[in-house]
């Protein structure tokens, strides 16, 4: 399944070649342009009226983002790539700064922009490098790089990752996922997180196939940064009460959950233990495809109760489960699926990687099975406080009674739009139980890929362990079913208890408290607490409080930010030292032309010393 | 051709000041746009003759010069038509508005004596010359402010200049038996001159020239002038002006690499290649008034050119394209900044929002184009700049790329702060609401133009980038 | 002899930083002008009648007579005041003025041992004006006072030019000229413009441009 | 066979579990206590109840205790009776099994959100906070196992393991001990939880279960139950190994021994249970992490032995 085209350009011919691993991220592509497109439909009837906004831009921009990002995935010209890549940057800067009239949705659009040059600046740098030392802007050049010049290679793979990493929102530098998300309109928060950042993960499997393995130590530092993304991403994830901040930084814990399975996958390779790389490719390429599905879902979701309460702060919704019963199942679904948990397609992808960390703990030489334990350790602890995320985000948004007037009266919208968001997010969800009962039906396509992988990274075949991989998949799904079935049963058991039975309906039991309860329930904040306490370093609290004074006090308040330790300790430091840098030069431009004379005079002064000095 | 090129604008330029008739002026700066259209058009399309078209002893149009005459002649077309709106948006008497005509066409003519000198004193007079007539265009508005950039300019200039004729006579001190200031002589004979007194002279030739190119650290008058000057002033300040001063540098620098002193000229203009992006990067920031933002990104941008001509014939090839691109892109910016001072008056940034709504079409021209000049894909901005980081590592000193790219970051992340900031928004309500076609015609072609040459770079385009890279022969 | 008229001319310029009043400027410029007249005539000549005539036209016509009194005019009918008002006061002006002078000449000699075909005195006192002239800028307020350094510049350029052996060709030498005079003449009608304009003529009224 | 034994022990351990506990500590209280089978008493009488449901609670809330026990069942199947295979034994088992316990714990969490009461709120926000402390320290362990047998599923650990060096005997000791501490957690004993003082004063299990009656509350309890002789089972398992290095002929007698050492087991550390609660007051709860953290040592110190030896000692 590979075609080629041969395009002349500028650059000599670009050839583009639709091969597995191209086509596996097209199809996500493809799907999620059209289910956006189908939900944006709908999500921007709000909007049409007001002469503020233009869909028409929107539109246009929204099939650049999507035609750049197939062009990213089909190209073989690393400057046909990198122009194909700023496209894609162009289009969903244009998509975030959509809502323009509101103040941090500049400040978010531009920090974005800089962010992805940043990106960009890095991948510039590293294929300028390499089509000098390969002699050529084809990635079939890169094959030779490591044999060419290894110390050279090795950086520019790592210049690779860091620019892709950006993308894929890798820590540190993940901080522009956190203020685009929210700025952004649900469905391009969709688009972005669900599909866009997945080409930063396709840019790290296409290198490290065409490139080569880098060694053990490479590798392994591939999955020490994988684990920091996914713990912090979601300690992070834990720390936010903004619906779509949570999301976001979600996002930044699955990029690590499929980063970890790169890595792992290239600790396999190093070490010639062809079953955790076969497990670890298949585990990050299922992850992706799952994280697709459900991030998709759950931001399609949040435009949901966006749209209907004009609300996306938790402690001011509530008890939506009654009003929005379409939006609450599908929520229920994802989240259920985004926490791992088994029938949902979300346990699939942490299942293949579970099975490559933990051949990788059982072999090789001590350094493996300490980064195998490292992850096993680190997924294991991502997994189990993203229950503690979601079950918070589901159980604060979603149930309960609603906190404000604004989750207790929806808006109404339009009903064609409504069906239209509907339309998509079930078609979206459908796809996460699919994926998650039916994940034989995918697993021989993915062994492709990841055997093109395996073959392209010139390791041999890899069909025996992913013979082993789908044998164990096959078990589990068994046992998946058969946990399918006795809950049937039970529920059924459950029925014929009850049947004939008195079910009485009453006030929720708060120990003789008769009062409403309302303003009486758990917050999202107060639920986190102990968790956040616990890892209080890496989400350190910034809390304000006007406390009560006067006898008869007067808007005594208490507010709590969790802020990002590694946006304090690395990037906010890194880019206000460059800000001030740059301010202590602010005098250059006097006004007085007295001293740009003097600036000429003390330049030639020092030219003319350089050409006596004999330089 | 040549002979007409340099001859009839001249006689053009005197008739349009003494007749002051508006309609004469008017048609005097047309006509000459499209003469000078034509003979760019000529020269680029028959490129193939590598052989310099040579008049005299004193003028010649080699490849560099063909290729920076035509990236003039659309600048200077595209204000000229530009001109027509801006004349109108800002009636002035007709003596005055005859005189801004007329010495349009001179300082167009000026460059192109630049470009087509084949005798570095003769260059330098017309270097000055520019000087003299872009001067009284500066002051085109009669505001404190202009007389005040005017000023600064005309004085700044005019003392680098001097010292640029310091350089000269130094190179004949150094070329001894040479005899004569031919570039084509000097080009061939380069070896025999003496080492010392020709680095001595490029010392001071890049602090003349280097003043015109707008260079830091002499690059104080530029932003001044670029903001005070009418917008069809600037846009040819910026597209056409640097780029001449430029070329003259380029020439020198050409003596210098073929006597064997490429080590000494390169560290030069790099250091003051990366003085220039760093003062651009450190006002970027600060800049309150978009004219002189745009300045910034020309000094930037002059940086860019220096840098890339000091890597080799990838680099220089890099260079042109960039030249090309930036000029055009910097061009429709201050054209499309004109119509945006039409609209509101104020050149403040923070005076300016909602720009989209209150001038759809303004608004989208000033965005693209920002996207071109930022170096973003598909503008041939994008290739040039890629092809300079790859001429890095090509002539072995790939570590300059990272804090080359690194202030690039800063410089665009400045300019989309400054160019969104002004884009969305809630409009204010507009005093201007005249809407004229001359405002906008010449931007949406230059930008047409940018996209072509960076969809699919022609194969002519393509010929005279080649044919600049390699334009001594 | 050509030496004792390059030596008088370095004195001229200190003479310019001891000045205290603008007429004392404008006579020595004309005082310049009528040095390097001199060196014209004594000085070794080339090939061609034509640019020698030229040259006397240059510097007798031009640098000696028009230019001056096209300044003192402009200084009389601004009634601006007379004093030249440095912001470095004379002392430290001639102090770092010699100074100048000392390196200039050092670097000369130095380069006259190191590379041949230059006259020492020529080159060092020309470069020490051309530099001096540059300091002359600023360390003076007045804008009058700028367009005379900006002369006085000019001046060096000429007598260094006038130590190349081989001339310029005329028509070169023409452009320079007419280069210098409308740059002259277009400084001082901005300066009448901006006498009219801003109040005062010191250089610190032209300070609202910056950032 | 093996499995049918096993389930029987299990169904009836669970109930007999707390049984043993409660009489444990009754006998060290100085009273009779309550019958061994009460729990089951308590099932029967609820199960033939109706129910009351809050109001302001969705339909999640009647499904949820029906999903959490059959994912408890389920994760159950996963264990092997001591020398015999389990139902189903695959590579990696165990992750699903922890996934299993983990989706229990999801809709347990989401009923009692779904009240909107802040006290079944607090106890939810506690069970998942510490979850992310066991359920790593869980892997580590399996993942030590694993590198010790070179096998990632419970049969294949547990089996190779059998009759293997001596090192493997302190090994299981940590094991089990950690297990022992996960079971106290995952079942909510003391100290990390009291069960006795019901209804408000209960921190984490049993305030999550107010609003729930009848049927539901059954099940709750039930699956509560099972899940603590499920890592019970887990626990006979670690110790089991080395006792079944041969294969005991008949395989009946085989599959009774091993039920037999499952049910010892499950006994005794019912009575240890019981004797920690009677000696134990609850901890404070800004102590449990600490408390908790010691499973994840625990484990960690496993590994440190494992590794050492399993990689020839460096």
């Amino acid at each position: 399944m590979s075609a080629a085209l041969h395009l002349s350009m500028p650059v000599g011919t670009v050839v583009l070649r639709l091969d597995r691993l191209a086509a596996f991220f097209a199809i996500i592509i493809a799907a999620g342009g059209a289910l956006t497109a189908l939900y944006s439909a709908g999500y921007l009837d709000a909007y049409r009226e007001n002469p503020k906004y233009s869909t028409a831009a929107y539109y246009l921009f929204l099939g650049m983002l999507e035609s750049s990002m197939l062009l990213v995935t089909i190209s073989r010209n690393m400057l046909f790539f990198l122009g194909s890549w700023e496209l894609m940057t162009i289009a969903s800067t244009c998509l975030v700064l959509f809502e323009h009239d509101r103040r941090e949705v500049r400040r978010a659009g531009v920090y974005y922009f800089a962010a992805m040059q940043v990106g960009a600046a890095f991948l510039m740098v590293a294929f300028g490098w390499a089509a000098i030392s390969t002699g050529t802007l084809d990635f079939d050049g890169l094959g030779s790089l490591l044999t060419h010049d290894r110390a050279a290679a090795i950086v520019i793979l790592a210049l690779l990752f860091v620019g892709f990493g950006t993308k894929a929102g890798l820590v540190p530098l993940h901080t522009w996922l956190p203020r685009a998300h929210p700025a952004a309109p649900a469905p391009v928060s969709a688009i972005m997180s669900g599909v866009m950042i997945k080409t930063g993960i396709y840019g790290m499997l296409r290198m490290v196939t065409e490139v080569g393995n880098p060694g053990l130590a490479f590798s392994a530092i591939v999955v020490v940064v994988a684990v920091a993304t996914a713990l912090l991403g979601i300690m992070n994830a834990a720390g936010q009460n903004d619906l779509k901040r949570v999301l976001a930084y979600s996002s930044v814990e699955n990029s690590g959950i499929i980063a970890l399975g790169i890595g792992i996958a290239m600790v396999g390779q190093a070490t010639g233990n062809s079953f955790m790389m076969a497990a670890g490719y298949l585990g990050a390429l299922l992850h992706t495809l799952n994280h697709f599905t459900f991030k998709m879902s759950l931001f399609f979701g949040a435009g949901m109760v966006y749209s209907r309460t004009h609300e996306l702060n938790m402690e001011r919704l509530g008890g939506l489960v009654h009003r929005m019963r379409g939006t609450a199942l599908f929520f229920l679904i994802a989240s259920l699926a985004i926490c791992g948990l088994p029938a949902l397609n979300g346990f699939t992808g942490e299942f293949a990687v579970y099975l490559g960390l933990t051949s990788g703990t059982g072999s090789g030489s001590l350094a493996v099975s300490l980064v195998a334990l490292l992850g096993l350790a680190g997924l294991a602890l991502v997994g189990a406080a993203a229950l503690l995320v979601f079950t918070r985000l589901y159980g604060i948004v979603f149930q309960g009674a609603p906190r404000s007037r604004a989750a207790a009266q929806l808006r109404d919208i339009s009903r064609g739009g409504r069906a239209l968001m509907t339309a998509a997010t079930a078609t979206v969800t459908a796809l996460v139980i699919a994926l998650g009962a039916g994940v034989q039906l995918v697993l021989p396509a993915l062994s492709g890929v990841v055997g093109e992988l395996g073959t392209k990274g010139r390791t041999g075949s890899l069909s025996a362990p992913l013979a082993q991989i789908g044998s164990a998949f096959s078990d589990m799904n068994d046992v998946v079913l058969m946990f399918a079935g006795i809950v049937a049963a039970l529920l059924g058991v459950r029925l014929l208890l009850l049947r004939g039975r008195s079910v009485a309906r009453a006030k929720t039991w708060n120990c003789g408290y008769q009062g409403s309860i309302e303003r009486a329930q758990y917050t999202a904040g107060s639920f986190a607490a102990p968790f956040l306490s616990l890892v209080e370093p890496f989400v350190p609290l910034s809390r304000r409080i006007t406390p009560v004074e006067t006898p008869f006090p007067t808007g005594a308040s208490i507010d709590d930010q969790r802020s990002d330790a590694s946006e304090r300790l690395v990037t906010g430091p890194l880019i206000s030292s460059v800000r001030w840098i740059l301010s202590l030069f602010r005098w250059v431009q006097s006004g007085r032309t007295q001293h740009y004379i003097l600036y000429g005079m003390v330049f030639l002064i020092v030219l003319v010393a350089l050409v006596f000095g004999g330089l | 051709m040549l002979a007409l090129v340099l001859i009839a604008p001249a006689v053009a330029g005197a008739l349009a000041i003494l007749l002051r008739s508006r309609i004469a002026g008017r048609v005097l700066l047309i006509s000459t746009s499209v003469l000078y259209l034509t003979a760019a058009a000529v020269w680029i399309g028959n490129n193939s003759a590598a052989v310099p078209e040579a008049v005299s002893a004193y003028f010649a149009v080699d490849g560099i010069g063909r290729l920076f005459f035509g990236i003039m002649a659309v600048v200077f077309a595209a204000s000229a038509v530009y001109s027509l709106a801006y004349l109108r948006a800002h009636p002035m008497a007709e003596r005055q508005e005859a005189l801004y005509s007329g010495m349009m066409i001179l300082f167009a003519d000026a460059m192109a004596g630049v470009l087509t000198s084949n005798h570095l004193a003769l260059l330098w007079v017309f270097v000055e010359a520019t000087t003299l007539t872009s001067a009284v265009l500066i002051y085109t508005e009669r505001s404190k402010a202009s007389l005040e950039a005017a000023w600064k300019y005309i004085f700044i200039c005019s003392v680098g200049i001097a010292l640029a004729f310091v350089g000269i006579i130094l190179i004949t001190i150094g070329s001894g038996s040479i005899g004569t200031l031919s570039l084509t002589v000097l080009y061939r004979r380069s070896a025999e001159m003496n080492p010392f007194w020709l680095k001595l002279a490029f010392a001071f030739i890049l602090i003349g020239f280097g003043t015109k190119t707008g260079l830091a650290p002499v690059h104080a008058w530029l932003p001044d002038a670029h903001s005070e000057a009418p917008s069809p002033v600037s846009a040819i300040l910026s597209g056409a002006l640097l780029n001449t001063a430029f070329l003259g540098l380029v020439r020198v620098n050409e003596i210098l690499i073929r006597a064997h002193l490429a080590l000494f000229s390169n560290t030069l203009l790099r250091i003051v290649g990366f003085l220039s992006l760093f003062i651009a990067a450190v006002y970027m920031f600060s800049a309150r008034n978009y004219k002189r933002m745009l300045a910034y990104s020309s000094i930037e941008n002059m940086g860019i050119l220096c840098i890339g001509v000091t890597l080799g014939p990838a680099g220089i090839f890099a260079a042109m394209i960039q030249a090309a691109a930036q000029s055009f892109a910097k061009a429709s910016l201050f054209l499309t900044s004109g119509t945006i001072l039409a609209r509101y008056g104020t050149r403040r940034i923070d005076g300016v929002r909602g720009l989209l709504r209150a001038d759809a079409a303004t608004g989208w021209l000033w965005l693209v184009s920002l996207f071109a000049a930022m170096g973003l894909p598909p503008f041939p901005t994008f290739l040039g700049k890629f092809l300079i980081v790859r001429a890095f590592f090509e002539s072995g000193v790939g570590w300059m790329a990272a804090p080359f790219l690194l202030i690039i970051v800063l410089v665009i992340a400045g300019m989309a702060k400054v160019g969104f900031s002004m884009l969305f928004g809630d409009a204010p309500q507009i005093v201007h609401e005249r809407r004229d076609a001359a405002a906008y015609v010449p931007q949406i072609l230059l930008v047409l133009l940018l996209v072509s040459l960076g969809v699919t770079l022609p194969n002519w385009a393509l010929a005279a980038f080649h044919a600049a890279t390699g334009f001594a022969g | 002899m050509a030496d004792l008229l390059i030596v008088l001319l370095g004195t001229t310029m200190l003479y310019l930083f001891a000045a205290s009043r603008l007429e004392g400027y404008v006579r020595t410029l004309s005082i310049q002008g009528a040095l390097l007249f001199a060196l014209v005539v004594v000085g070794p000549h080339g090939s061609g009648w034509l640019n020698v005539a030229f040259l006397v036209f240059e510097t007798l016509v031009v640098k000696t007579i028009a230019l001056p009194y096209l300044i003192l005019r402009v200084i009389r009918r601004n009634e601006i005041g007379r004093e030249v008002e440095p912001n470095i006061s004379q002392f430290y002006s001639i102090l770092i003025a010699t100074a100048i002078f000392g390196f200039g000449f050092a670097a000369a000699f130095w380069a006259a041992g190191k590379e041949s075909g230059i006259q020492p005195l020529f080159f060092g006192v020309s470069t020490a004006i051309i530099v001096s002239s540059l300091f002359l800028v600023i360390s003076r307020k007045r804008i009058v006072t700028h367009i005379l350094s900006y002369m006085v510049l000019e001046n060096g350029i000429f007598l260094l030019s006038l130590s190349v052996a081989n001339e310029m060709p005329l028509l070169v030498n023409l452009g320079v000229l007419l280069d210098l005079f409308i740059a002259v003449f277009l400084l001082v009608v901005f300066f009448n413009k901006i006498s009219e304009m801003f109040d005062g003529d010191h250089i610190d009224v032209l300070t609202e441009l910056k950032d | 066979m093996a499995t049918i034994l096993y389930l029987a022990l299990m169904a009836v351990g669970a109930i007999l579990f707390v049984g043993i506990i409660n009489r444990v500590k009754a006998v060290w209280g100085g009273r009779r206590g309550v019958p061994l089978w009460q729990l089951g008493y308590d099932l029967a009488r609820l199960l033939r109840k109706g129910e009351v449901i809050s109001t302001t609670t969705s339909i999640i809330f009647r499904v949820a205790p029906s999903v959490s026990l059959g994912a408890i069942i389920t994760a159950a199947l996963l264990v092997p009776l001591p020398g015999s295979h389990a139902l189903l034994a695959f590579r990696g088992d165990f992750v699903l099994f922890a996934y299993l316990l983990a989706f229990s714990r999801f809709v347990l969490v989401a009923a009692a959100l779904d009240t909107g009461s802040s006290f079944e709120g607090m106890g939810a926000s506690r069970e998942v906070t510490f979850a992310t402390i066991i359920e790593p320290a869980f892997f580590i362990l399996m993942g030590t196992l694993a590198l010790a047998s070179g096998k990632t599923s419970f049969t294949g650990i547990f089996n190779a393991l059998a009759g293997s060096s001596t090192y493997t005997l302190v090994v299981r000791l940590l094991c089990a001990v950690a297990l022992f501490i996960m079971l106290l957690t995952e079942g909510s004993r003391v100290p990390v939880d009291d069960p006795n003082t019901h209804l408000e004063l209960t921190m984490i299990h049993e305030v999550m279960i107010l609003d729930t009656s009848g049927p539901d509350l059954a099940f709750m309890h039930f699956g509560h139950a099972l899940k603590m002789v499920t890592i019970g089972a887990l626990g006979a398992n670690v110790v089991a190994i080395g006792v079944f290095s041969t294969l005991v002929e008949p395989p009946w007698a085989h599959a009774l021994l091993g039920g037999l050492l499952l049910a010892v087991v499950l006994a005794t550390t019912a009575a240890a249970v019981g004797v920690v609660e009677s000696l134990f007051a609850r901890a404070r709860l800004a102590h449990l992490p600490q408390m908790m953290f010691v499973m994840t040592a625990l484990s960690l110190t496993a590994f440190g032995i494992v590794s050492f030896f399993a990689h020839g000692g460096y």
